[in-house]
Order: C-alpha cells, then structure tokens, then sequence
C-alpha cells in the first residue's frame, strides 16, 4: 500500500497494462517523449518506445478512427484525447462509428478501445476547457463510461477498461490529477458498472462522481457533525449506471441527493433521478433533489467558476432540505 | 491518364475472366437490389454502383490473401468484389436473419470480415482514419498485409479526410486510398465543389505518393494498386489512387439524376468497364461465346442467390439486443422493453 | 387554412423567412438546385437565387462554422445538416463555439443561427442515419432546441427560430416529411420553450414529440374508448423544456407517462422526469414512467426497427399500467 | 522567402514606429502577464506569443478600417494589434468585470469586437471555418471588408483546416488565412507531425493563392498580407500566408520548452522581430534615441495599464448568468442555484 496521485494511478495503470499485454498501445498528441499535456504518460515512451507510445499530430478524428481501426485488427489501443471538451471534434468517431461498428455488423467485429479524456472544471480553463463531457454521450449505446474519483478508482478502471472487449470512454478529472490516495502494491481491476458505497449512512444518500465525489465526502462529515447520517456513493461508471447499488441505499435512506459537475438537462444524474422515480418511487419520503451546476457555459473568472458548480456548502444544504422535507 | 484497351499482360487470363465473372455478379447484383427498392420490397436507400465495377473490382483482385478493405454506403460492389456471398449480401439488404449482418446493417453497412471486408460506412469521410488504424495495426503486427479505402470525389472535401491521409503518410501506413471519382457527390458536379482539377494531387499536401487511371479501364485499375499495395508492403508508405469512373444510376433510390448534361450519360456507357475489358479479353483470344457464357452463370447466380435470400428467414425479434458489447449481459440488461416504471 | 405536409410547411417557413428579411439565407449539401436530399428545399434555389440559397462541399464543420461568422457579421443563416446523426461531425462547432461564443465574449456577438438536422427513425436508414440527436445536445448551455411534430408547429418554429436573436437547433423528423396537417393562410410564429396540449384530458399525462407524438393521440384515442381520459403535451421545444405547462398538467391528472423515440440516459425525456419529481413530487400518485427506444443502436431490418422503439400500443399498455398504479 | 532588412519603402515611416511602438507593447504585455501567473496571481493557463509579434503586428497593420481578425488562444498579441486596450485585455486575464469580456473569457478568448477583434478560439481549427463565414457575410453585405484569420502550423493538419480553405476557395472568399509557423505544435516539432516541407503549399490543394514569407520581418509580412488582402478585396479570393516566426517562451504556462534543440532559442533571438524592425528603422534614419523612447513608452503604457487592471472590481456573482442568450430571461430562469428540488 502506497499513497500516490491520481495522476500516477493512470500512469501505472497504463504501463502495467502495456506490461501485460503486448497489443496495447497509447497514441494522442505529445503523449511520447513530452509525458502528454497532463504528464499523465510521464515515462512510458522511454520505457515501450516508440511504437507503443505513439504521437500524433493534432487530429482527433484521425486518432479515434485509428484506434477504431486498430481495434478491429486485435490491438488495444488506449487514445489520449486531452480535453475532453475536444471529443466535439471526434463525437462522430466516438458515437458514430466506436459506438455502433460492432452492432451495425451483427458482431463481427470486437472494440477493445479505451479513450481517455480529461474532464471537468476548476482550474480556470475557462468555457472550451472544463465541461463533464460524459454527459454529451449518454445517449448513445455501444459505450461504456467510466469516472473514477480517487487513485485506486483511476487504477483499477484503468485495468479494466483496456483489459475490457467493448469500447470504454475513461474520464479523468483534470482537477483531480495532484489528488492522492492508497493504492495497493498489487491493486485489483474495479468492475465497470460497479458503483462504490465510499461512506455508509442511514439518513440520506448522496451521489456523486469524480470532483464532486470529494465534495460529498467532506458534506457527509459536516452533516455528521450535525447528526445527520449521509451515505456517500460513487457510481464510477455512468453508462451503465449501476442503479442496484443506488436503490439498495435508497431504500434505506429513503431520501436523496445527486450532486454533479454540470447543468441538469441531459446529464447522468438526471438519467439516475429517472431511474430511482421508475424504481423506487414509493420508498421516497423526499423528492429526489438533483443539484447540478449552473444552466451556462462554465465562466473563466475564479469566482464565477467556484459559484457556476456545487460544492461541499452547499450539498449540505441542499441534503438539509431533503432531510428535512 | 493512359488508357489500355489491351489486357495486361502480367495477369493471367483465367483471373482476367474471373474478373469478368465478378463485375459481372456486381451488375446484375445491383439490378436486381434496385428492383426491390423499387418494388418496395425493401426500406430505406441504397445506392448502386453500376459503372463503378471496374474501380472495385480491379483494386480488390490487386490485393493477396489477408489484406483488408473498408468502403462507403456504395459499397454493394466492393464488399462483393472482396468475395461476400451473393446470397447472404442481398439477405443483408433485404434485413434477414442470415444476411451479412444479420439484417442489423442494411444496405449501407455491409460487412464480411471473413472475406477481408471490413466495413461500409455511412458517414462521409469517418472510415478513412479507421482505416488507417486497420493499417497501423498490420505494422504493429509486421502482418505484411495491406489494407484499401474507398471512398467519393465527394469526400475528398472532409475534415476526416485530410487528418486520415496526413496520419498515414507521416507514418507511413500500408494503405491504399482510392478515390472512385464519378464526377458527382450526390447531385452537385465535382466543379461546383471542389476547386482543384484533379483530385489526386491533394496527395502532395500529405507529401504521399499518388496514381491517376482511367477507373473504367480494370486492368489499369489493377495495375495502379497492384504498385500501391507492393510499396505499402515495402514500407513505402500509402498511396492515393484516383480511378475515374461514372455512377450510371441516381445517388441513390429516390434520385433519376435530371442534373446531368445530356449525352453525358450515354457518353459513359460506351466506355462501361464490363464493355471495355469484354473487348480486352477478345483482343486477348477469347471467343465471345465464352464471354456470354461468363455473363449467363453470374446471371444465373445472382439470381439463385437472390432466391435463396428471399427465403431466408427474418430476425428474431431479441436479437435486436444482441452484439451491442461483446459481453452480451449489459444489453440483455435493458431487454425489458426500456420501460422505465 | 389549408392541408399541407410537414415538408411543404417547412419550405414554406424558410420561404417566408427570407421574403421578410434579406440577411436570411440557406446554406448546406445541395440545398439548391436539388432541392435538399429531403426536397424540402425545393424551388428556394429558383425564387432566391444562388447568393441566398448556397450549395456547400461535403463539409459540415466549414458549414456550421461559416454559419457561425456570417451570424456575428449581421447575417441571420439557415444551415442545413441533412441528417442530423452527421452533426457528430460538426458536434464542436456547434456545441463548443456555436453555443458558447455569446457567453465567453460577455455578450460581443450575436447569434441567430438556425441549424436545420433530418431526426429519427423509422425509415429503415440504420444506425447511422436514424437517431435522435436532440438528445446529444441537452447538457450545453447556450442552445435553444425544438422538435415540432406538425406542419403547424414546423412552421411556426421556424418562423420563430430565424427570427430568435440565438442559437436554434431545429430539428425535423424524417418520418413526418409526408405527414400533413392544417396551415393557417397567414400563420404565426410558434414561441419557442412553449409546450403544447395536444388534447386535454383527466386522468393521465402523457408527454410526447415528434413522431412519438402522433403515437401518443393514437394512443389517447384508444384509451379514450376504455374511459381512461389522457391528456398529451408535445414540448415542441426540450431546450428549454417548458415545465410549467407540463407540471400544470400533472398536478391535475397526477400520473405521467413520457415516450420517447430514443434509449433512456441523458434524453430529454429523462430531465424532464427528473424536472417533474423536483416540482411536484408531492402531487404524484403513480410513477412517473418514461417509455423509451431500447438501449441499443438502431437496427435495420424492418420487424427489429418497429420493435426498438415505442410505438401507440405500447404507450396504451404503459399508461395503463399508470393509471392503474 | 526572401528577407528584407530595409524596411518597405511604401510605408510611411511614423507608421512603421506605430508597429515598433504596438510589437513593444505586446513584448511588454506578454511579459507581464507571464509574471502574473508565475506568481500565482491568475489561475489557468496562458500561452505567450513573445517572438511571433512581428506577424500580428505586421498582419493586422496591413488591414483597413473595418476589416476583421480572428485568432488562437495564442491570441494576446492579435487581439492588442488590432488596437484592444492594454488594460482590459489585461483585465480579462485578470477575470475582471471590467475585462475585454466581462472575465467570462479569459486568457484564451479575448475578443473585443469593437476594434474587429471577432475571437479567439481554444479549440484547434474551429475558427478557420468561422472566418469563412466571416468573409462570408462580407461578400453578402458587398461590404468590401476583408478578415484575417490566424493559426499555428499545428492546427494544419486538423480537418476544420481543410473544409474551412477549401469552402474559402471554391467562394473566393475575401479571407487572408495567416499561419503562425512557430516549429511546434505544443511539445513537438512540425516533422513529427506533418510530412511535407512548406506548410504553405497545402494551399494547392484549394487551388488557392499563398505566400511564404519571414515573419520575423515585420514589413514582409505587411506586404505580403496587404497584397493578399487587396486580392480579397478584389474578388480574387484568399490567400493562405505562411509566416515563419518563433515562439521565445515554452507553449503554456506550465512548459519549460526542454524539447528544443541547444541552441535553436538563442539563433532565433539573433532574429527577434523587433530587433530586425529596429535595425531597419535606423537604416531608414531613425536614430536609437527615438527607438528607446518608442520601447520606454511602450513600457510605461503596458506597466500603467497593468495596474489599473489590477484595481478593477471582480465580476458580481449574478453576472455569471448574463450572455447565455441574447434575451436574458432564459438564463435568468435557472439563476435559482441549479437545484432541482
Ligand atoms: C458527413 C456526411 N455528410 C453528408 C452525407 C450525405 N451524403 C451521402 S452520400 C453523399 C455524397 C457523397 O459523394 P461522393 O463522396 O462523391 O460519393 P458517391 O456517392 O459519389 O459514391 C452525401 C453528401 C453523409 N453521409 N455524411
Ligand atoms: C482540437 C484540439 N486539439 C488539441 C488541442 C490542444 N492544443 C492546444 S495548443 C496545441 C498546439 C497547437 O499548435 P500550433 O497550431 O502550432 O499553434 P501554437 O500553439 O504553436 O501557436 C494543442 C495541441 C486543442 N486546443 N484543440
Ligand atoms: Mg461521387
Ligand atoms: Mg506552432
């Protein structure tokens, strides 16, 4: 057991996939000899080389096709997409032709892809640079969508999602890179559709992802503190969402709260309020309250970008008012 | 553009008829799809390739066992061309069970990968990179194999296009990209959209290799990817091949093509490609008997083919929900009728 | 008043629009002299001529983008995405400048562009050719999106989306091209973010759009002959979704079905459940049931592409189930 | 490319120390904006444009009243040589009320439409189609306008690049596309990336006009983009102008610029754009005195405007709702916080 960042999560969980399993592969822009524009590929270049750890130029549609194309012919290709933001760029890849290739030819076709993308807001990147873009592909089957909150989440999709047949888009939270966290010595895959009990309590559930998961742990301590008892889940995966788990709390709690990085239109906290009313409507003391950032592009200035999303003040509130209700 | 009227020489006559035979299949293939969109024994579009026969299969008899090929929604030709059985190709369009992709693809999406046919994709431009990924992966495996992508005058206009042709050439990837130009992307004349004179000297923004031919000219066609596919193996890297050829139908089904110059299409008729090599081949000694008689059997077998399609039966109405993933429990998941109560 | 179809009041709203202001013109694939690939640009070529009505290369991003420029320069463009799966491959443009570009310039530029995209199935187009992509574009904050199901609707949306000073994503369904309804002979802008009540009733909601629609008063009538009194809204616009209209409804009827043509997470029908259990929780006596497309892509074949999605005899069955509840 | 040390005799010479002048200020600009996120003081990220002032300044100078830019999140330099003032452009790094936009945009998008400055685009290629449509309107308008549009030699081989010249040139559209040949896209230089020598002569596949020129000489660049801009005017359509330049600092805050050959910086600084300009302005009789006097001015203005910036307010909280739309009641309606409960 070692404390390390979520950042060298990824990376571990990239080079002990590559040390596992010769057909797997990185390419995305400067992800060589640069280390990748997060350093998230610090190292691996000097340790696969260049056939493995592959630069492309700027184009990410040529990326995702060449991973989709890669795929097909038994690799696993593993593709940095930087800013998740850039998927715009490549959504047809991804929804278009990764999500469906392998439905529209009756199988025929196998799509081991992992796609990494980095997520979120925070660090003042301003409004091309910090959407939840795991919201822009809900809608689309044929996809798997992961986002790990800590560094052993980080490591164990990691794992899984390249060890993984479908493809799996691996959602990295930018504002979480210097985050740090236990990871075993010998850490173990985390299941994709898994959601993770982070905080068990009985008052009131609270589900979160990614940033905002750390958010929901620090809110469940102040409630403690006022007695409330708030357990704090981390779906990990939102396509599929693992509903078992959230339902399995909710019909104890009888109350909650999702709490996400994004507006609420389209979102997977929406789809998993839909999916708790269409599952356990009746087990509800409390309208599911569903707290999301504001309806607006995310602002660059600090203050505004602190305001736009939710944070740890006010889930406390907002859990009150459910507990309350 | 040089033009052959004479058989090269390298190739073997036998191979040359099964050329024949082959173009021949595509032909009567594609008259007897439009005829059931027509009918309307058949939804959706399709889009035939008649004229085109010459591009395909001359650049899919040019590869060796194992290479690859991607193409687009016109792609009944090309996918045949690589070898898909007639039968279970129109089962495909006419939505059965046993069609190519078990009636989940349609007539845009054929797809037989046992024959090396990878793909046809419907979004402009979106299989030229995975084509390029389907080569990078036989460097990665040092396989020796060679993949094709075809695609459109039309698509030379895309973003996908020019990220896929400059990833292949600074890597230098065994993939032969063949324009099959037909003067029109849908209804709009190549001028109207493209302000170059010929469409293959975009290569040279790609630093790539490239290769001009008269499409209609099966031999010529042969010859140029033959070369493409020979240096892609020697690492030297793709090739953009532009085959000049005419769609001697609409775009598609609802199309009857009122856009183009008169004369023009008859004009192209004369230069059909199964004419053209049915005249190389006479010049080569075959006797016009044996000619008819290549026609007749792959008339014969489409239609056969066409009869054993349409017995075949309709999907499953559950397997709908199979080969969303490769592990089948996540779909089978939603399988209650997506009924969220 | 007369009988029109869906297509010719489509034409008709472009046709009007640009005889009413001049910076109104249309560009996209062979909208002109072909007509559009859906004809429903047919004779605008003729009557406006080629400055107004521009045929472009295959190229969407350049599309989308030179509707972007001429907007901020005073020109108010109509683009035409032919089939709206291919705004994956315009998806930056129009989510990350087109919807964002007013707001990270603090209100520089204007934006009155209207996005015209062929949606849905049931025409036996396959994967590519057949989704709804509205539901792609919920979670960006800065677009208006409407999804009219009735040559009315079609061209009072339209009206109203040429003349809206921001963007509008106009979506048109391909299977309602033929369908016909009343146009008046000087027919009115439709406000955008205002639902409609199709037909009034008692017993239950049942919110639908687009060909879903037509569906969901299919089935209203038939239950109307069981005594079961539905009332069905169509949204015309999901972005904003117009919650009032609907919770007015609800908080009479207190049981809501929504059907939609596509899979559950991240659609519209999804926010608007979530939006319902937020405001009126309480009122509700069943719940709310959201009837989707199955969680795959679209399949081709005929029998298999009937049965993705929810048609009029299915949305009888859930609604009963509702009100039965 | 031909290299000038004497400044273009056709420009008066008090306009070419109105470039000195505007190339200092940004020099001085970008200095101090690269202090204030080293100390923390501005959060994010910035990319500096130190060394590439000779082609922002020498580009924008060639356009006429009324003429329109658009540019990169490299953008600092364009959008100050369009004539934004120093202290709200500062102010809008700052995340400032009083910033160019509100302190809704940030380092990467500085706009001010008001001295043409249309935007400055984070995404690769996204405003090259933009600028089109720009041009567009232009045309539409008969408005005689021209606008340019600036980008890195990276952002080449992304597909926005290729739709947007191509739809420029089929429409001849009065656009002067300007890239920024700065060696590197990020951390890698353009050979590992794109395979041909001279980005400019992409242009050839638009069938478009293009120039190459040193854009470390300010007047070369002038000339080149007053000539592809008069061309525009004219209906001759756009122009692709490669103009090659170097960036002195690393490509982001973050970047120490490890990956660069020894002794590449220090080559390229012997040829800083304002070294050269002042070279020739004393050739052209313009003594050191005078030149100092244009830099210490120019400092004092970037140091005078930096702390007004500093002294102006932080956006109001509800602010964060203005501009979604252009009729505010829509946002207005979600300002309640985001809940939906
Ligand atoms: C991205 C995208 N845009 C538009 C279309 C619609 N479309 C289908 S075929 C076609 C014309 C293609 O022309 P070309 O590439 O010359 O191929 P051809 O049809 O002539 O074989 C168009 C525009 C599409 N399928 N994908
Ligand atoms: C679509 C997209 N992909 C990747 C990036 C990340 N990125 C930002 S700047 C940059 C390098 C651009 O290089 P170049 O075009 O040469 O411009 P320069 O930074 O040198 O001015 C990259 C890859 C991006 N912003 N957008
Ligand atoms: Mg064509
Ligand atoms: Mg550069």
């Amino acid at each position: 057991m070692s404390q390390v960042t979520y950042r060298q999560a990824i990376t571990r969980g990239m080079a002990d996939a590559m040390e596992a399993d010769e057909r797997v592969f990185l390419l995305g822009e400067d992800v060589g000899a640069a280390g990748g524009a997060f350093k998230v590929s610090d190292g691996l270049f000097e340790r696969f080389g260049p056939q493995r750890v592959r630069d492309t130029p700027i184009s990410e549609q040529a990326i995702v096709g060449a991973a989709i194309g890669a795929a097909i012919r038994g690799l696993r290709p593993m593709a940095e997409i930087m800013f998740a933001d850039f998927a715009g760029v490549c959504f047809d890849g991804i929804a278009n032709e990764l999500a469906k290739y392998r439905y529209m030819t009756g199988g025929q076709v196998t799509l081991p892809v992992t796609i990494r993308l980095g997520n979120g807001a925070g660090a003042g990147f301003g409004a091309q640079h910090s959407q939840s873009c795991e919201n822009w592909f809900l809608n689309v089957p044929g996809l798997k969508i992961v986002v790990p909150a800590t560094p052993a989440d980080a490591y164990g999709l990691m794992r899984a999602a390249v060890a993984d047949d479908d493809p799996v888009l691996f959602f990295e939270h930018k504002h979480l890179y210097n985050a740090r966290g236990e990871l075993d010595d010998a850490p173990e895959p985390v299941a994709i559709g898994q959601a993770l009990v982070v905080r068990p309590g009985d008052d009131v559930t609270i589900v979160a992802t990614q940033a905002m998961r750390l958010q929901a742990e620090q809110a469940a301590e102040t409630l403690a503190q006022d007695g409330i008892s708030a357990e704090v889940i981390d779906p990990r995966t939102v396509l599929p969402l693992d509903v078992a788990t959230v339902m399995e709390s909710v019909g104890r709690t009888r109350r909650v709260v999702v709490a996400q990085e994004s507006p609420p239109d389209g979102s997977w906290g929406a789809s998993l309020v839909a999916r708790i009313c269409a599952e356990g409507f009746e087990w509800l003391d409390a309208p599911p309250l569903l707290l999301s950032a504001d309806e607006t592009p995310v602002p660059y200035a600090d203050d505004l970008e602190r305001l736009w999303m939710p944070d740890a003040e006010r889930i406390v509130a907002a859990t009150r008012r459910t507990v309350e209700f | 553009m040089r033009s052959s009227q004479a058989a090269p020489a390298a190739v073997a006559i036998e191979e040359q008829l099964d050329w024949l035979r082959s173009m021949h299949e595509i032909r009567f293939f594609e008259e007897e799809c439009q005829r059931l969109f027509t009918d309307g024994l058949v939804r959706g579009s399709t889009h035939l390739c008649q004229g085109q026969e010459g591009v395909e299969v001359g650049a899919c008899r040019a590869l060796a066992d194992g290479d690859t090929m991607t193409c687009t929604y016109r792609g009944h030709g090309a996918v045949l061309a690589m070898g898909a059985p007639l039968d279970r190709t129109f089962a495909e369009i006419m939505g059965k069970a046993e069609g190519l992709c078990g009636g989940k693809g349609g007539s845009m999406h054929l797809t037989d990968v046992s024959v090396g046919a990878l793909g046809s994709f419907a979004i402009i431009g979106a299989h030229l990179p995975i084509a390029a990924g389907v080569a990078l992966a036989e460097r990665y495996l040092d396989s020796g194999r060679v993949t094709i992508c075809f695609f459109g005058d039309g698509a030379t206009n895309i973003g996908a296009f020019h990220e896929a042709l400059n990833l292949a050439s600074i890597w230098k990837l065994p993939v032969v990209y063949v324009i099959e130009n037909n003067l029109y992307g849908e209804y709009s004349p190549l001028a109207a959209t493209t302000p170059i004179e010929q469409l293959v000297d975009r290569a040279d923004a790609y630093g790539m290799r490239k290769e001009r031919v008269d499409g209609n000219d099966i031999g010529l066609v042969h010859r140029a990817v033959t070369a493409a596919a020979a240096a892609a193996r020697a690492g030297e890297g793709p090739t953009l091949v532009e085959a000049l050829t005419y769609r001697h139908k609409g775009h598609s089904r609802t199309d009857p093509a009122k856009y183009r110059p008169a004369g023009e299409l008859e004009e192209w008729l004369q230069r059909d490609p199964i004419l053209l090599h049915e005249r190389a081949l006479q010049s080569a000694g075959i006797d016009a008997e044996r000619l008819a008689r290549v026609r007749d059997d792959a008339e014969r077998a489409v239609l056969d083919a066409l009869e054993r399609a349409k017995a075949f039966q309709a999907p499953a109405p559950e397997s709908r929900f199979d080969h969303v993933f490769a592990e089948q429990a996540l779909a089978q998941a939603s399988a209650d009728a997506g009924v969220l109560a």
